[in-house]
């Protein structure tokens, strides 16, 4: 049984209390997306501005648990000045890391996630232990996708 | 309360066995869905083992028997509410929200007119609001919401102006995140001063206080089976006869017809025009199983009992948590059930479920289905603590030692 | 047949133990209603025992097991049927008929315009008809039907024609009154080429062949749990993914919201769009538990062991009761299943099931909601016999006792 | 456990086998009315002719299982002749008769019904035993009703 302290991590405490990144950005010239999570009400607004195929600036207001709050953070370190190719690396990581729970309930098998180039967002990784915070740590992330894609749809 | 023992009534719970994170369990989300006690789950098994058989049209044994214990059911819970004619005002439907449904689109749609005016209020559940959403969208009815007051009761003050050109209002009897129980005579009486219908949402008051159709004044009512100690998979629809018996079918299928041709179909008069299909059979058969316990129980005794810990919980929170809890709900016992709503300050209700689940309580983190209310008070969320006839003050216990780790952690 | 064990077999469903006036029970009515190997009805109780919580919305450990089992089962029944995408194309209703109504209202309701056709057959069941009535009675679609033959099966000799206009084509795989088992794979083809999507009733088919939504071309089925082996109170709806993705919701509620204003609301993307309220979810543990056992008996054992009964029951048929009894279907095994709707000469089906009950027997007598297919062979009613895994050799023995004594007592 | 005695009595297949007022009547003068059983698809045609008070003739068609035949045809033999008052009482006792099952089931006392007044309509009595039947046993008796509904009011 996995406890609180897979959960709550020091790194996403710290995540929580300070955010990174929280505030708007002007749009336009930024792109503006909001995410909502129906079943808890969680909201956010991701700000984006994409220069030269870098994502050169991020912000980020709204409300939430620890989980989604933190996440939110801990993405928006890890994807502010990457060029977007190095972004979209960064969710893919992200989401194989939040999928390891859903394969294994399923009882497959999944491609291991190489821990140590994901770097803090290590952290996230007890999430997969809690199915329902799933949802939460993945808030922010599907809000960004959302962006990118309104900036250079695929 | 002599009589009423919370201990003996626990060991009536198989679930309340469990051990979760090396705590006995603190189950405090009875609004959510209640839990079921040895008999209502032995009665389904009895009718899966004995009487397994479809209803109404065969004539051997086990068939008659699963009639008998369909039937038996709808009178069952007809007599629990005090409906007058049970077997021509009960419907089963699949949970509460297909009940608001199944009036919303045949007594609305057939009865409303463009411009005709539905009242409900602020802090109704999102299925005494969709249904009707969508009724809207369809024929152009007008929908007008009762205000909630910042002292989270009906703002009755402008109901007048409200009831113009109203022909039904709608509102929950208890709500499931304020715990208000609201006053439904005054309201059938003014409804019905103006020709409006009255209809109530009795998911969250059917299990926890005594429900008389006619005290109420009702012209209809809905609950499900799963918040009354019941199965999953049914909910009920109670319509008075005048009413009912002019209500168009909602779903078609078996059953529910007089006859079908190649060129069209006639409805079957009585309740099972509006039960089309396989019905929940042993699901009615663990329903009156959930009525026969709750009766023993008494429910004047059990609403007793669940006052004396709602009045428990709100002065320990004034007591322990004063300026850092803000309860989404009346503080006092007066006209309030057993549902209470917590804001903590900087504490997300999600981490706050999260915390309590490591200490064996289970309370529910969310917008409970009523996103309108959340806005009106400006939260996205609530941790909502709910009681049921099982719970105990060592559930409370759990529950306050939670929230002070809660606090110590995210404070 | 090798390793298929009936006695074994019926050992593991509990209500076979029952004695009915002295007989053990013979219980031939498994196209109304299965019933339940031990594991289902346990799988059930285990949930209230043990998971007894609401879905989706609480963090705590029993509601997440609830999420699990119920998501779980989803995917399981998904699988079951060759479902490329379970979690976006499996929708829980409360029955075959719901899912029906929900398709027919939902998608129907959007995609059709006045004068498009629906062509369906007279061998379907209510379920697959008035729904499609009803929405006549409101958008004006023109519903047409393929006829049955003189030997019972689909007359497809016009079916060019009647396909001209046609946007949809909805039959059952299997007819639950002749046993006749349609070529669904030519219907989709040819509904396919004329840019019409195919509807398939699959209710009677699911427990008794293997099931696969891909091979037989399927824009959607329906089928009800309480017909393979699992619980009343649960239907299934499968959609492929593509259609459903364009459907409006049906019923409004909790749980299928994106958002609830005193506005309006938006809907939830995905399966969930369609689940309003608080879902059948013990009733979930009790189809994954059944679909479980099935694929542990093997789906081609299943098929194999019931065309022996229905074989055997033939023979007999036409050996004993020559002249006497008229077979309302196939009289040989070629594309037919276990459903033999008999016409015995003299006796009334009531009758006829009547003295079955006195000797054990189960049988269903009446129109089994296929009135449209009765007119067309001229009879009110039939006694329906109806094989499931569980039958065997002296279920059929006791039923040939019970037909020689009716003819002896009415003949 | 009820037995087949119960329901197939002597009188009751004697009426399936060889109905009573079998046949119709020109309509009009005679009110022709039908009723359905949805459940078996059971259907019974009474025709009836009412002169100065008197049931002076009452002829069906239909149908149905030997229990619904045989409840008709012992209700036109009851009924046939008669002042419609007297048609009324044999109505009123031939529902107390079917009522009594339900009654029992929901645990309440019932009027004992009266079996000398009822003659060969005793034979029907069995059918309560067996509870999904009585619909059968009704059918006639409800068209019967509707019928003299037709010809004067309530
Ligand atoms: C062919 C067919 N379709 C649909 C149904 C409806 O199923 P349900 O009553 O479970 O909704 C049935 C069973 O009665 C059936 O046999
Ligand atoms: C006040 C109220 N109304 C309606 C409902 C809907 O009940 P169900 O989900 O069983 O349909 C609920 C429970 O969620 C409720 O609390």
């Amino acid at each position: 049984m996995a406890g609180m302290e897979d959960l709550y991590k020091e790194i996403i405490m710290d995540h929580y209390r300070s955010p990174r990144n929280r505030g708007e950005l002007l749009s336009p010239p930024a792109t503006r997306t909001e995410g909502f999570n129906p079943l808890c009400g969680d909201e956010i607004v991701v700000y984006l501005i994409v220069d030269d195929g870098v994502l050169t600036d991020i912000k980020m207001t709204g409300q939430g648990c620890s989980i989604s709050q933190a996440s939110a953070s801990l993405m928006s370190a890890a994807v502010k000045g990457k060029p977007l190719s190095d972004v979209r690396e960064r969710i893919d990581t992200f989401k194989a890391l939040m999928t390891v729970h859903e394969a294994a309930l399923d009882g497959e098998a999944s491609d291991a996630v190489d821990l140590r180039r994901l770097g803090e967002l290590a952290a996230l990784q007890g999430v997969v232990k809690f199915p329902v915070r799933i949802k939460c740590a993945t808030l922010a992330w599907n809000t960004l996708i959302q962006g990118l894609e309104e900036i250079s749809p695929t | 309360m002599s009589g009423y023992d919370p201990a003996l009534v626990r060991a009536d719970f198989p679930l309340l066995g469990r051990v979760i994170h090396d705590h006995p369990i603190a189950y405090l989300d009875s609004g959510a869905t209640s839990i079921s006690p040895a008999s209502v789950i032995t009665a389904m098994s009895h009718y899966y083992e004995n009487s397994h058989a479809n209803v109404h049209r065969a004539v051997y044994v086990t068939a008659e028997e699963a009639t008998a214990t369909y039937e038996g059911a709808r009178r069952r819970v007809g007599r629990f509410i005090g409906a007058p004619h049970p077997d021509e005002e009960v419907v089963f439907t699949k949970n509460a929200t297909e009940a608001f449904n199944l009036f919303v689109k045949s007594w609305g749609a057939s009865q409303l007119r463009p411009g005709d005016v539905v009242v409900l209020s602020e802090m109704e559940h999102h299925a005494n609001i969709v249904p009707w959403f969508q009724l809207r969208d369809q024929i152009g009815i007008e929908i007008r919401f009762i205000p909630v007051s910042d002292d989270f009761r009906l703002d009755l003050s402008g109901l007048d102006e409200l009831l113009v050109g109203a022909k039904v209002v709608s509102v929950t009897g208890m709500s499931n995140v304020l715990g208000t129980i609201n006053p439904v005579r005054e309201l059938a009486d003014r409804a019905h001063a103006v020709g409006a219908i009255l209809v109530v949402d009795a998911a969250q008051s059917v299990a926890h206080s005594v429900t008389n159709v006619v005290e109420m004044g009702a012209d209809a009512i809905m609950f499900s089976a799963h918040k009354m100690l019941g199965p999953t998979g049914l909910g009920v629809l109670w319509v008075r006869r005048e009413i009912l018996s002019a209500m168009p079918p909602f779903l078609g299928g078996g059953g529910m017809i007089a006859d079908v041709t190649l060129e069209g179909f006639t409805a079957a008069s009585g309740v099972t025009r509006f039960e089309a299909g396989t019905p929940p059979i042993a699901e009615a058969a663990g329903l009156s199983a959930a009525v026969d316990y709750l009766e023993k129980l008494g429910m004047a005794a059990i609403a007793d009992h669940e006052a004396q810990l709602t009045g428990h919980t709100l002065e320990r929170l004034a007591t322990e948590f004063a300026g850092r809890v803000r309860i989404l709900g009346p503080s006092t016992l007066e006209k309030r059930g057993g549902v209470i709503s917590l804001d903590v300050e900087g504490v997300h209700p999600h981490d706050l479920a999260q915390v309590l689940d490591q200490f064996g309580v289970c309370v529910r983190p969310g917008h409970h289905c009523a996103k309108p209310l959340m806005r009106r008070f400006g939260v996205v969320a609530t941790a909502r603590v709910s009681f049921g006839p099982y719970s105990t003050l060592g559930d409370l216990d759990a529950l306050f030692d939670g929230l002070h780790h809660a606090v110590g952690v995210f404070g």
